[in-house]
């Protein structure tokens, strides 16, 4: 328990920036038309791709003699790819149907 | 300086996220948010590549290796997104839910390797918050990865909706197996915690399996979107992980908006988060077994004369639901809107929010058959327009024209608000049967005095009346 | 210039904090209706009342032999909660007002 | 593990200054909003007091100078906020304001003290960051001060309208002074930067002064809301010197909620930030400059006519404009409701959201002399209901009931959603002569063949209109 306490004091700055986010992202949504659920969804698929970064950097630390961790990094590289790409790709062409008479 | 103006671009980036979900949430700006958010992802990526510094200083290598990953995913991404159908798309959205949480994990599984080889496989000393984050990281991606593939599995019809009576106390006590291991393995770093971490994993992922399994198709959607922000919060575990303010950012914000999109989609259908997770109702499997508990008459209605009446209507009103995105029918549709048109009657479209198994449903299918945007009347407009309205035709739609949703309070759908087409003069129903839809539950429209049903496939009710109509 | 790209670096957290609440701070009022303008501007002017902590750490840390801090941190003390308390009253007196007949 | 408890207390009020922001901007829930964010405040401060640890783990000392400006402050300001009447209240709040800006400015001049004796008196090896902060903190707490004191002055009467040709143009070099000397400060570290501190001091204050002078005395709601958010970004200031969150989050949402405010009472009197702090037209000295242009006849009603009138009116509709206010005649208004429902006459409010001289300015009049919440209708609502009224009695309101607003795209309200009182079968004008409001143009309503104009003082004639009503 006092770990915790100490942790939240020394990521104190992250811990607000997590709060903060979560308003925001409370906030910013809330006015959605429900036509646009599907896209919104979609496209907040493809923002959570940003994990990507995160694999990036285990792939750049791993050592080349350490197989597995680069085996793995290697797929998460493209896993988080395929997340990245393919969502804001695909919540593209949907949102282009919505528009395309207009 | 790398490192200086890696953090400026790190922030950038959230506020590309920020404001790109903002603009996403209205019509008017949603592609352009879309494409905000996609140019802030591209920069923080890149600059990752080439201005991340480790702790100790030192740039990322294994260059080759990012790029051969950033180009297959990428490749693959565009092609897979640009080839899938239109009506496919949630199940796409779904997949590629799955492939982030599995990244996820992923991390979490080497960055745990690199935790155990630093401590020499004794965990004693192993700095206790880093491996709680690493294990949440580790559970929620799981779950979100083998969830989303039984999500995506299940709306292309390749996994049947499977539940057994006590489903859900089995599935209450495995996520409390999974809690209550990793707080274990926090609390008590056990030396062959490298075991109970592969245990963990396995635990997790068969958990995402059971949570979805017997939840009904058509709350897929609601599914992925829940799905969607826990692997948000799977990417934020990575931001905690590495003290990237970008990931922490980018997560926490699909985690909060996820949430609340989740709660929206439930309230738009008039259930509860609980009610849908719970899956109470909402099988396709069940639809059947409520069905005909009234009676009652109902007037039936063929091809030639239902032609004939739209042929001399001033307008007609169609209200597409869910059947006519099973029969395919919407090119059809298109068609006969046209030809009506031809003869002077005014055609418009009546959707309704929730009609069809996904949000916006009825916009993207008519779209894609070239339906101009502006025939297209959301609820409220196309309510004031029944009233002067000759002919409704429904197509495949049944619960979003249900009165009992206005008059019954112990109907399933009380409260929704429906598309009131009694209040035009002629209504035609075309449906395959008597059945009920989706919440399953009987129509009291279809014995309405003004109603008439026209039985049948609507592609194939469609290319009837079509041809009739040429040939009057 | 390289100073403060420096700073903000140091400081990348508070950035971001602040950041982050700007579009809170945005978003929160977006929908106020026009009659609770008043009220929410007094609200407002009782919340950077906050002011008032920097003030109490100033004159916390005065050393007790520096009179001009002493007294400049003392009426920091006193116009920082004048702002605070008077703000958090007036407001609940409007809006006292507003709901007496509700 | 006190700095432990207080970071979290720290948290924990950043959010109630949120939510209770968020609930401020609902009628319902803002009473609860203001008292959830002074119960977190409350906290922060005690916490604060007790709690906080400087650099060097030194608790706080002085704790009899402490509690004494809080017993002052506190004593003081709650007397202030109970005894100020209803109609004061705007210049409460910029009195208010004030303090919090010369708070700031204090805690600057303080923190330049420190600084400058750290460093023996000579600045070569200052901490820039830290010295832009102070700067900046004493030049936005300076400004909020001063300023406010100016407008206090105004709303009250104190302090008159001044302006000369030029104005805008000497604000303009002072502030850029201001902010040069402020750079080269940063930048030169001069040696004699004592001097200049004081100086740049004395120039924020006047800038203040010169900045709100010109500015109209009705525009003042717009300026004391700029201001306030001016004292958010000053407090936001301390919170970067301090490494302080709550001073952080609280100051940076103040700042920002407040401009989106200041923009969105602009947006309610159909004008631009800029064309109000530039004060194009607003002073009530212009009032009488623009009159009577077009001429045209009118019709007078005299006062028994009118009583008349309005008692044998099956619904009859008040509207208050600033004019009431003036007079202080919203408890005779109040009486005369009550008459003319006694007779069995329908009587309701038609409230326009800029009526008066602050948002919520006819609401809260009309509160004080106990009219009951639902007979106040809102501008869409009373719209709706003019075409069904019999008599609309307007007192002392003016623009708010300008067709021009709707038909002249050369007016200056042009654009601004007004009361259509014209919809009703016969309108009632009283004001004392046939001068023009706040925006200082002529009213094309007066001159309509269903209007009659009831001039003279509105309590005088509401006061005459009672002693005759009771007389019929
Ligand atoms: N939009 C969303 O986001 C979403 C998500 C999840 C759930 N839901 C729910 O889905 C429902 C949507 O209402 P809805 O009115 O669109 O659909 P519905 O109530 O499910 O009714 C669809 C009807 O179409 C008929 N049908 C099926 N196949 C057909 C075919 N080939 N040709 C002609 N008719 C066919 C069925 O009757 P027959 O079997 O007699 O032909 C059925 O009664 C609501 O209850 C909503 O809450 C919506
Ligand atoms: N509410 C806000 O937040 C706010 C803030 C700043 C500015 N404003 C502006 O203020 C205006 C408000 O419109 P409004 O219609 O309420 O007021 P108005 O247009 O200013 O008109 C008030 C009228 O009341 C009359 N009057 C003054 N003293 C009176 C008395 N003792 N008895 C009877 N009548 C008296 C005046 O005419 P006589 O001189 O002929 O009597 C004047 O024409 C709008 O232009 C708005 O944009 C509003």
């Amino acid at each position: 328990m006092s770990q915790l306490l100490q942790w939240i004091s020394a990521h104190q700055q992250m811990v607000f920036i997590v709060v903060l986010m979560i308003f925001v992202g409370i906030e910013v949504i809330g006015r959605v038309p429900s036509v646009l659920h599907t896209p919104l969804m979609s496209g907040a698929n493809a923002i959570h791709g940003v994990v990507i970064i995160g694999a990036i950097i285990v792939m750049g630390q791993a050592s080349s003699d350490n197989i597995p961790a680069l085996v793995l990094g290697f797929l998460a590289v493209v896993l988080g790819t395929l997340n990245v790409v393919g969502g804001f790709v695909v919540t593209d062409r949907m949102l282009e149907m919505f528009r395309k008479k207009k | 300086m790398e490192a200086h103006i890696l953090t400026i671009i790190y922030l950038l980036a959230s506020i590309t996220f920020i404001t790109g979900l903002k603009m996403l949430s209205n019509p008017a700006t949603a592609r352009n948010g879309n494409l905000t958010a996609a140019a802030g992802m591209g920069l923080a990526i890149f600059a990752t590549i080439f201005l991340y510094e480790g702790s100790d200083g030192k740039p990322l290598g294994n260059y080759e290796w990012i790029f051969g990953g950033l180009l297959i995913g990428a490749v693959v991404g565009t092609l897979a997104a640009k080839k899938v159908k239109m009506t496919a798309m949630p199940e796409m959205v779904s997949l590629f839910n799955g492939m982030g949480g599995a990244c996820a994990a992923l991390i979490s599984i080497v960055e745990f390797d690199h935790l155990w080889h630093a401590e020499g496989g004794d965990p004693v000393f192993m700095d206790r918050m880093k491996l709680l984050i690493i294990l949440l990281g580790l559970i929620i991606g799981s779950v979100s990865f083998s969830g989303s593939m039984i999500a995506w599995g299940k709306l292309n019809g390749k996994v049947k909706d499977f539940a057994f009576k006590g489903q859900q106390v089995v599935n209450n006590i495995s996520i409390l197996l999974v809690a209550g291991l990793a707080t274990w393995m926090v609390v008590g770093l056990p030396g062959d915690m490298y075991w109970y971490f592969h245990l963990l994993l396995l635990l997790a992922l068969l958990y995402g399996v059971s949570f979805v399994m017997p939840i009904g198709g058509a709350d897929m959607p609601v599914v992925i979107s829940l799905l969607n922000s826990f692997t948000g919060v799977a990417a934020a575990c990575g931001g905690f992980l590495y003290d990237n303010q970008v990931m922490l950012t980018g997560g926490i914000l699909v985690g909060a908006a996820g949430t609340l999109l989740t709660i929206l989609m439930c309230k738009a259908m008039n259930r509860s988060l609980l009610n849908v997770l719970i899956g109470s109702f909402g099988g396709g499997a069940k639809a059947g077994a409520v069905q005909s508990t009234t009676g009652g008459t109902y007037k039936e209605i063929n091809v030639s004369d239902a032609a004939m009446v739209m042929a001399y209507a001033n307008k007609v009103m169609i209200v597409p639901g869910y059947g006519l995105a099973v029969a395919q029918a919407q090119h059809v549709c298109h068609e006969l809107e046209k030809t009506l048109e031809a003869r002077g009657v005014e055609v418009k479209y009546a959707i309704h929010p929730v009609a069809g198994r996904m949000p916006g449903h009825m916009n993207v299918l008519l779209a894609e058959s070239d339906v101009s945007y502006d025939k297209l009347l959301e609820m409220e407009q196309a309510n004031d327009e029944f009233k002067t309205t000759d002919v409704v035709l429904v197509l495949g739609a049944n619960d979003v024209v249900n009165p009992a949703a206005k008059t019954d309070p112990a109907s399933p759908i009380y409260g929704m608000p429906i598309l009131e087409v009694e209040e035009a003069k002629t209504v035609i129903v075309n449906k395959r049967s008597m059945k009920p839809g989706y919440a399953g539950i009987e129509n009291q429209l279809f014995f309405q005095p003004r109603t008439s049903m026209l039985f049948g496939d609507a592609k194939k009710a469609l290319q009837d009346l079509l041809s009739e109509l040429k040939s009057i």
